[in-house]
Order: structure tokens, then C-alpha cells, then sequence
């Protein structure tokens, strides 16, 4: 049981790592995604089943399709014309 | 036990069930329900002020069926009253004093979620001042975050969602810090209660285990709070977040927000580690330092500022400097003078912004100070009271900042090793102080015959003018009359250990 | 050096965990990427804290068979500090992602040093 | 030849028509499924030139060395002081964990008498089976009311950001949908099956709260990621007859009230000593240990409209 509580912190390293030097939005958010995925895997294996049922819940879940959204947002902001969109400062 | 022991946990609960029911009822509905609870939360914490007064100890309130080491508990004594009478005063002034400005700045349809949000941080306030549990006051500085967070970009204009984010990421990693040091605290103590976590903490001393963590847990929570506090090198959020939300928001952020988190630090500073033992640490002396570069650099940055409400943003800076300094010298002295210090600034700080805007509405909204000039003669009363806090602010006799530069003066001169330092810097912050506000008072009283703005009178609105009276009159009461007050700090103080 | 590092090597991880999520929050120009480190800086913590809890060779806190004897369950103070410190953290990134795209809507840009240049530009 | 069927037969049999998909010649669910052609995203392309001259402008002020070299040194000293305070907080806090009392043992002041009389009395005093329930919705449920409402304010501070007026709502309901099949049918094949079964285990997750692994804001987060399949499968107009914006403020008071209120009930009479007649019930039961059901009630009803109500507004900025 202790070699794979190594072997998942490895894991959770190497994807806190590469989110941080990924060029991609998107491949940030799926690499967070699996982080939070192996997160709740290692809260299983520390005994603390709450735990693993809400972060599989929330952080591989909610929280990623939150910052999916976003990033739809983001590029239909993109592509539609910025002057439609400009808001006005009331100063 | 009394009833009137009930107050503290009826204030936290009316505020934050008042926020929920706020999010059903229209906006006018929901501005009086605002101002309800705020005074009758700072009635109630009168009431308690003067029970515990004439009772002369504090007391614990279990927080559920089961006592200390395992229930939540809220704790009062005369220091956590005071303070909660003082902000829901300041809060009512600045909610007040801000009213007539809120349908120009905020959507119509957003009204009553911007009275949600400061019931919320009222609540979060008032658990931040009573609680006796670490892990509670990280969920409270949370709701104290979103919602000053929300405050600040309720106007919603480019540079104030910045500065919100720019906020956010700030206050983010101060929470982080915080929340790992109360969790290596946890881990050594292995209570999460003020008072318990103390015994453990005097164990712990007196054994010599663990030390080294016991130091690293405490270094990474008071850094956390002075990133939330905005102490010196960590400002970068503040001016625009204060110099361009609404006039209330900036009122309530600058005088109340930062002073919470303050709070909390003093509490950890006696109830978690206690006071003797802080100061053995090396941590008195980086607060000593930063608190001193705070008073420097921010009063500079507010003499090179051109816009009236970004330079009174830039000086909170130097404020906030001020009380540090008063924590990094290690006695009770200094300890007196900051709190008084926190009371003295959240008083005038309030005043200035609600006076600011009566100045800059009488200029066509413009905030340079070119088009300031003589803009107290076209509003008497806001020049009148801008006069009076920038007085108080360089430290005139008979206003309060007078007495709170007195009491860092009398705390320096007891301690050997920093009296030098802080003296010098005490005087040259006096001075650049009294460089920028004079600058503003005299170019608001310069009168010029062909002044673009001189044609716009004020329109004299009763509400507004009964605020800035009040705030002044509070101003003056704790210049002149100071020595309860003092003599109140020091009991509270007391009641901590 | 202490002692303990080797034996404590969940706490180790998530110290680097957790300063991987700071450097991030600071460093990463984009916005959505700080964020990320913001959450991975609270999983840290979580992670940290869940390792107080865990004792080797014993149970979830869950009563089973009615045997409530201290030696059979883990500690369940760590496991309920972290429930509550998840909902926090989803609140604060929603909020964040919120404000991220307010402020793309507004800027077109997720970096936080080319805004301040823009407002510099703007003057205002 | 040995086989046994011509190739006219062979060519009616599935086993030909799965090679032939697999092999992408031909897509079975032709003619069978109606589909919605997918509209390629097509960035404006004059925008995205203009936006792109005034980035490269705007990166001129701020990483050119020869003009603006304050500005520069400021950001080289900034990277460089960041990446010196963190290695030093790496430093920092692996010293510290050092000295940490070891993990994993019994030893240590984390295992003191709070966690022992937890797991000792806490069945009998609560009534919770699961203990981590008990703990936080009742021994330390000024956290958790705290906790409910953090939701709240952030839900309050995201309304603030991203709701809108109705005209532009629906300019942005337009907006939104633009670059995405409209009557997806494999989503809505899937979604028809999996939604109540993900509601139902959100359900089961939320009333089985204080018997097992789980709980009010576990299950709340499942209903609501089940409730933004369907939006996802069947849109907004066949959610709107079911939620709306009214639907979501009055569950929210309702439930956020109730949770105010019977915390408060129980609050005080903890602290002035009275009776609390709430009943305990039988340990194990669905039926058991007081208000903590019906508080995960309230919770999972609040974090799956609030789920539901952070998606909606992200997409559309209103529901």
C-alpha cells in the first residue's frame, strides 16, 4: 500500500509540474483534472472515503467543467467582433 | 448565565440570516433591512460593551451541546465588543454617507445583492472579532474576502475588476499561508481552540520539541494576514481597489476589511501563542521593519499621486505601516497604540473617502486636484470635514491622530533598541503626511475666479451632512477624550491572557 | 534536518505540492493557469492535512458494527476540517473564473501585466 | 470458395456493416439519427489581425529593453525575487516537516482526547454512523454554517459579474450556441439514460449522508453535474420549465433559512444549557441522529442549485 501512495504523489508531482509548463489552456485544465482524479484516488488509500467522493465530485468534475466553460467563453469572445462588446466606462 | 451573554453569537447569526433573506426582498426592502440589523448589532454590542464593563471578566459561549476542547465556541470580553460597537458605527456612517452616490455607480437590478454583501461581511466581521476557534476564523476571513471582493467590483468598470483580481490573487496566497500554518499548528497542538492550542503552545515552549515548526506555523500565519492586510510590499491591490469602487465600498474596505484581519492577528498574537513568546521570536522585528518602509514608501506614493482618491488609498498604506510598527515593538505600549491607532484610522479613513466624493462631486466628477480648486467653497460641509480628517490624519491636537501618534511616541521611548528608528521615521512620515493633505486642503481652499467648476452649487442633502458631522464629532470625541478609550484597550487586553 | 523527513514523506510531497501552487499563483502570466496553481495550492494543504488524519492499519471513521473503540478508526478531525476547505476553494475558483472572463470581455487579454499596460495607455 | 454465404448475404449481415464503420466507409447512424451538421469555428479574421497589432504593440512597451528599461529590470527582479521566495519557502517547509512529530503513528498530539471522545461518544451523542458527519454538523457545525455560506457569497459575487439584462441574455444564449450542434442525438441517447441515474445516486449519496461516505455537499455536487448533462443533452428551453431564477432564490432561502434556523435552535440551548428535544433516533436508521439529515438536505439542495446556477450563469449569464 505504501509503494502506491509513493507511486500516486509521484504522479501528483509530475502533473503539478507539467500544468506549469504546459503551452496549452486545455491541456492545463485535463492535466488538472487528472490530478484532482489521482487527489481522490490517494484520499481512498488515507482512509478518508468523504474525502474521495467529494474531490472525484467537485474537483475532477465541477471544477473542470467550470474552466471548460471559461475557455468556450473565452474563445467565443474571440470570435465574435470586440465594438459589439466594448463596454463603456461611466467616468 | 445571563441573557445578555446570548449577544455575541445573536449578532453573527442576525447578520448572516439577514443576508439570506436580503437575496429575496426588493432592493429598497433590503436597504432598510441593511441598516436595521447594522444598528441593531452595534446596540446589542453596546449593551454587552457596558454588561461586561460592570462585570469586569469575559466569558465563553459554547457553540453547540459540548464544551472546550471539542465544541465550537465564541468568546467576548470587553476588547471584542468595543471593537464590534466600533465597526458597525463605521459601517452605518459609511453605508450612509455613500447612499445618494450607489444609483450612479451600481445597475439598478444589483442593488440588493450589494446589501447581501455587506451583511455577509458584517457577519464575517463580527465572527472574526468573537470567535475562539482557528479553523472558524479561516472560513470567516474567506466570506470576508469574497465580499470584499464583491465590493470592490459592484462598479463594474474595467479598472475595478482588475483590481479585484489583482485582490483575489493577493488575498489567495495570504488564506494558503494561513491555512497551512493553522494546519501545522494543528498538527503540533492538536486543538483547534484558542485557548487550548495556548496550553499546548506553553508545553511545547517549556519541553523544546518541536520549536522549529512551532516558529515556521506561526511565521506563515502572520504572513498570511499582513498580505490580506496590505502591509507594505504587498499593496499593489490597494489603490485602485479603494480609488475607483463605490464611495461606500471604499469606505467600508479601507476602514473595516483590513482592520478585521488586524484583529485577528492581535487575538492570535495573545489567545493562540501568547504574547511573551511572539515576542522572544524574530517576527516582531520583520513586522518592525516593513510596518517602518510601509509609513515611508506610502506616504511618497501618495504625494506623487494626482488623483484625491488614489493619494487617501496610498495613505492607508502608511497607516496600516503605523500599526505594524506598534506589534513590531513588542510591549504592551505599543500593542495600546496600535488598537487605538486601528480605531483612530478606520474613524478618519471613512471620513475622508465619504468627504472626497462631496469634494469631487462639486468638480463634475472629476477627481485631479486642478479641477478641485476651491472646491470646499462650493460644498462647505465635505470641505469643512475633509479639513478636519486631514488634521487628524497628520496629527493635530484635539483630533484623534494626534493621540495615537502621542501613544507610538511614548511606546518608542520605552524600548532600547528600536526607539531611534522609530522616532526618526515616526517624525519624517509626520512630515510627508502633513506635505500631501496640506496640498490638498489649501488647493481646496484656494479660491479662483475662473474656475471651470465654480458655476456648481451643492446641493444640500441632509442625509449626507448629518454623516459627515457625525464622523468628525467621532473624530474629535476620540481626540478629546481619550483616556477610557485608552484605559477600555487596556482592560480588553488584559481580559485576553 | 530533522528526523523525521523519510517518515513524513506525505507532508514532504505536499510542501512541494504546495509551493508548486504558489509559484504558479505568482509567476504564471496567464490567468487561468494561476488559478490552476491556486487549486493545486489548496489540494496541498488538503493533502497535508488528510495525512495528519491517517493512521496505519486502521479504518474510515465509519462505525461498523457498533464497535466505537478508539484503536479501530482513524482520526476524523482532519477528514471534516478538509470537507469544509473544499467547498472554499470551488467558491473562490468559480469566483475567479468569473472574473476572468469579465475581464477577457473587457481587455481581450488573460495577462495581467499587458492590462495594466493598457490601462497605463488609456491614461484613465 | 468455403464460405458459406454469398457476398450479397454477407453484405446484410452486422458483422460487414461494423468492418465497414470501423473502417470509416460508411457511418451507420445514417439516415437512422438525425444530426446537426457541426459549424466550423471561424475566427474574424480581421479582428484577430487588429487585436494581434495591438498585443504585439502593447508586448513592445512592455518587454522592450532599450526604451523601457526600468520596466524590464523591474520584471527580471520580480521573476527573480518570486523564484528565490518560493525555493526558499520549499526549503522552509521541508525543514519543517521534518521536525514534525512522525506520520502514521499512534503518538502524537493529533491523537489526543478531542479525536478519542469523537470517536467514543460519537455515535451516542449524535447519533451520526458516520463519524465525520457527526463531527461537522454537530460538534463543529459553526464551521460548516460558515462553510454554507461562503457558497452563498460567492454564488451573490458571481451574479454580480455575469448577470445580465434580458435582451442581452438572449443575444448571449445566441452567442452561445453558435458554435455547437444544437439536437446532439448520441448525447441525448446517453443523457436519457445516464441523467436519473446520476440524480438518483446524487439522492442516495445526500440520505445516506450521516450512514456512510458522503454527504450534503458531495451529493449536491453529483445532482448538479447530473443537471448540467441534461442542459448540456436538451438546452435551456426544457430546463427553464423546471428552474428558473425564481426557482433557485427560494430553495436557496428556504434551505439556507432552515439550516440558519435549526443551527441557531441548537446553538442555544447547547449554550444556555436547555433541553434540546430534537430526537436521536436509532443509530444506523435512515430515520437517525437529529437534525443532521435533515441539514444534508439542505446543504445538497443548496450546492446543486448553486452548481446548476454557476453553469447557466457562465454560459448564458442568467437561467
Amino acid at each position: 500500500m505504501t509503494a502506491f501512495q509513493i507511486i500516486l504523489m509521484g504522479l501528483l508531482i509530475i502533473c503539478a509540474v507539467s500544468v506549469s509548463f504546459s503551452q496549452n489552456l486545455l491541456n492545463s485544465i485535463l492535466i488538472y483534472m487528472s490530478f484532482s482524479l489521482v487527489m481522490s484516488m490517494l484520499w481512498i488509500c488515507l482512509e478518508s472515503p468523504d474525502l474521495a467522493i467529494t474531490e472525484a465530485a467537485v474537483g475532477a468534475g465541477i471544477t473542470s467543467v467550470l474552466f471548460f466553460v471559461t475557455l468556450k467563453k473565452i474563445h467565443a469572445i474571440d470570435a465574435s467582433e470586440p465594438e459589439a462588446k466594448e463596454e463603456t466606462e461611466n467616468e | 448565565m445571563d441573557f445578555i451573554c446570548n449577544f455575541p453569537f445573536f449578532s453573527i447569526l442576525i447578520s448572516l440570516f439577514s443576508g439570506t433573506i436580503c437575496s429575496v426582498l426588493p432592493a429598497k426592502a433590503a436597504k432598510a433591512v441593511n441598516r436595521l440589523v447594522i444598528a441593531a448589532v452595534g446596540l446589542m454590542s453596546a449593551v454587552l460593551l457596558l454588561y461586561l464593563l460592570s462585570t469586569g471578566e469575559s466569558f465563553i459561549y459554547w457553540m453547540g451541546h459540548f464544551p472546550a476542547p471539542w465544541g465550537n465556541e465564541i468568546r467576548a470580553g470587553v476588547l471584542e465588543a468595543g471593537m464590534a460597537l466600533f465597526f458597525c458605527v463605521i459601517m452605518y456612517l459609511s453605508m450612509a454617507g455613500g447612499a445618494h452616490k450607489l444609483p450612479g455607480e451600481v445597475v439598478e437590478s444589483k442593488h440588493s445583492l450589494y446589501y447581501i454583501l455587506v451583511n455577509l461581511l458584517l457577519s464575517s466581521l463580527l465572527a472574526l472579532v468573537y470567535t475562539n476557534d482557528m479553523f472558524t476564523a479561516y472560513v470567516f476571513v474567506e466570506i470576508n474576502t469574497i465580499s470584499a471582493c464583491g465590493l470592490i467590483m459592484i462598479r463594474q468598470v474595467g479598472r475595478t475588476i482588475e483590481a479585484a483580481v489583482r485582490y483575489m490573487i493577493m488575498s489567495l496566497l495570504g488564506s494558503g499561508l494561513l491555512l497551512f500554518g493553522l494546519c501545522i499548528m494543528y498538527d503540533l497542538t492538536g486543538h483547534l481552540l484558542m485557548s487550548n492550542i495556548k496550553e499546548s503552545v506553553a508545553l511545547i515552549m517549556a519541553n523544546g520539541e518541536y520549536q522549529i515548526p512551532l516558529i515556521v506555523a506561526v511565521a506563515l500565519m502572520c504572513i498570511g494576514l499582513c498580505i490580506k492586510s496590505a502591509l507594505f510590499p504587498f499593496h499593489s491591490w490597494l489603490p485602485d481597489a479603494y480609488g475607483y469602487s463605490t464611495v461606500s465600498s471604499a469606505a467600508i474596505l479601507s476602514s473595516l476589511v483590513s482592520k478585521g484581519y488586524i484583529f485577528l492577528l492581535i487575538k492570535i498574537i495573545y489567545r493562540v501563542i501568547g504574547f511573551d513568546i511572539f515576542n522572544s521570536t524574530r517576527i516582531i522585528d520583520v513586522l518592525f521593519v516593513f510596518g517602518l518602509m510601509g509609513m515611508i514608501f506610502g506616504s511618497l506614493s501618495a504625494i506623487k499621486e494626482n488623483d484625491i482618491r488614489r493619494m487617501i488609498a496610498f495613505s492607508s498604506v502608511a497607516q496600516i505601516g503605523y500599526i505594524y510598527m506598534g506589534f513590531g515593538m513588542g510591549t504592551q505600549a505599543g500593542m495600546v497604540a496600535s488598537i487605538f491607532h486601528i480605531l483612530s484610522h478606520a474613524a478618519t479613513k471613512s471620513l475622508l473617502f465619504i468627504a472626497a466624493i462631496g469634494l469631487t462631486d462639486v468638480s463634475g466628477g472629476s477627481r485631479k486636484f486642478i479641477d478641485l480648486t476651491g472646491a470646499a467653497y462650493r460644498n462647505k460641509w465635505a470641505g469643512v470635514a475633509f479639513t478636519a480628517g486631514s488634521l487628524s490624519m497628520v496629527g493635530i491636537p484635539l483630533f484623534s491622530g494626534f493621540i495615537s501618534k502621542l501613544l507610538f511616541a511614548q511606546a518608542a521611548v520605552q524600548v532600547e533598541g528600536k526607539m531611534l528608528a522609530s522616532l526618526i521615521v515616526l517624525g519624517i512620515s509626520t512630515v510627508l503626511n502633513a506635505v500631501y493633505f496640506m496640498k490638498t486642503v489649501i488647493r481646496i481652499y484656494t479660491s479662483e475666479q475662473d474656475a471651470p467648476y465654480r458655476s456648481i452649487t451643492f446641493r444640500d442633502r441632509k442625509g449626507y451632512t448629518v454623516v459627515l458631522v457625525c464622523s468628525v464629532l467621532l473624530n474629535v470625541i476620540l481626540g478629546v477624550s481619550s483616556q477610557p478609550v485608552v484605559d477600555m484597550i487596556g482592560q480588553g487586553l488584559a481580559m485576553f491572557a | 534536518m530533522g528526523p523525521n523527513l523519510l517518515a513524513n514523506y506525505g507532508e514532504a510531497v505536499s510542501a512541494i505540492l504546495f509551493c508548486i501552487g504558489f509559484t504558479n499563483l505568482l509567476l504564471q502570466t496567464n490567468l487561468i493557469k494561476k488559478i490552476i496553481g491556486l487549486n493545486i495550492m489548496d489540494s496541498a494543504i488538503y493533502l497535508f492535512l488528510a495525512e495528519k488524519g491517517y493512521i496505519a492499519g486502521r479504518a474510515a471513521p465509519i462505525v461498523v458494527d457498533g464497535v466505537t473503540s478508539v484503536e479501530a478508526y482513524i482520526n476524523p478531525i482532519p477528514s471534516g476540517l478538509v470537507l469544509t476547505g473544499i467547498v472554499v476553494s470551488v467558491s473562490v475558483t468559480a469566483l475567479m473564473l468569473s472574473l476572468t472572463i469579465r475581464l477577457y470581455l473587457r481587455y481581450h487579454t488573460l495577462d495581467l501585466d499587458e492590462i495594466s499596460m493598457q490601462l497605463k495607455r488609456e491614461g484613465k | 470458395m468455403s464460405r458459406k454465404k454469398s457476398i450479397e448475404e454477407y453484405q446484410k449481415t452486422s458483422a460487414f456493416r461494423f468492418f465497414r464503420w470501423l473502417s470509416g466507409e460508411e457511418d451507420p447512424y445514417i439516415g437512422n439519427v438525425e444530426m446537426c451538421p457541426q459549424e466550423e469555428y471561424q475566427p474574424d479574421q480581421e479582428a484577430a489581425l487588429r487585436r494581434e497589432k495591438e498585443h504585439d504593440a502593447i508586448l513592445d512597451k512592455v518587454y522592450d529593453t532599450t526604451h523601457n528599461k526600468s520596466l524590464y529590470l523591474f520584471h527580471r527582479l520580480y521573476q527573480a525575487t518570486s523564484v528565490l521566495f518560493c525555493l526558499f519557502l520549499i526549503a522552509l517547509l521541508l525543514v519543517t516537516v521534518s521536525y514534525l512529530p512522525a506520520n502514521g503513528t499512534v503518538i502524537r498530539p493529533v491523537n489526543n482526547e478531542v479525536a478519542e471522545r469523537y470517536i467514543e461518544k460519537g455515535l451516542e451523542e449524535t447519533g451520526a454512523v458516520n463519524i465525520v458527519a457527526g463531527m461537522i454538523l454537530d460538534y463543529r457545525a459553526f464551521d460548516t454554517l460558515g462553510e454554507s455560506h461562503v457558497l452563498f457569497t460567492a454564488t451573490i459575487t458571481v451574479l454580480i459579474l455575469l448577470r445580465l439584462n434580458k435582451t442581452e441574455k438572449d443575444e448571449a444564449e445566441v452567442n452561445d450556441r453558435r458554435f455547437e450542434p444544437k439536437n446532439d442525438a448520441i448525447l441525448q441517447l446517453v443523457a436519457t439514460f445516464l441523467v436519473p441515474i446520476i440524480i438518483i445516486f446524487g439522492i442516495y449519496i445526500i440520505l445516506n449522508g450521516h450512514l456512510g461516505p458522503g454527504g450534503g455537499f458531495s451529493g449536491g455536487a453529483v445532482i448538479g453535474a447530473g443537471l448540467v448533462l441534461y442542459l448540456n443533452a436538451f438546452g435551456f428551453k426544457k430546463t427553464e420549465r423546471f428552474f428558473t431564477e425564481k426557482t433557485y432564490k427560494w430553495v436557496c432561502f428556504f434551505s439556507l433559512s432552515f439550516y440558519c434556523l435549526a443551527k441557531s435552535y441548537s446553538f442555544y440551548t447547547g449554550a444556555n444549557q436547555l433541553h434540546s428535544v430534537i430526537p436521536k433516533g436509532t443509530p444506523g436508521a435512515i430515520l437517525s441522529s437529529g437534525l443532521i439529515l435533515p441539514l444534508n438536505i439542505a446543504v445538497g439542495l443548496v450546492v446543486a442549485c448553486t452548481i446548476y446556477a454557476f453553469y447557466a450563469m457562465f454560459r448564458k449569464g442568467g437561467f
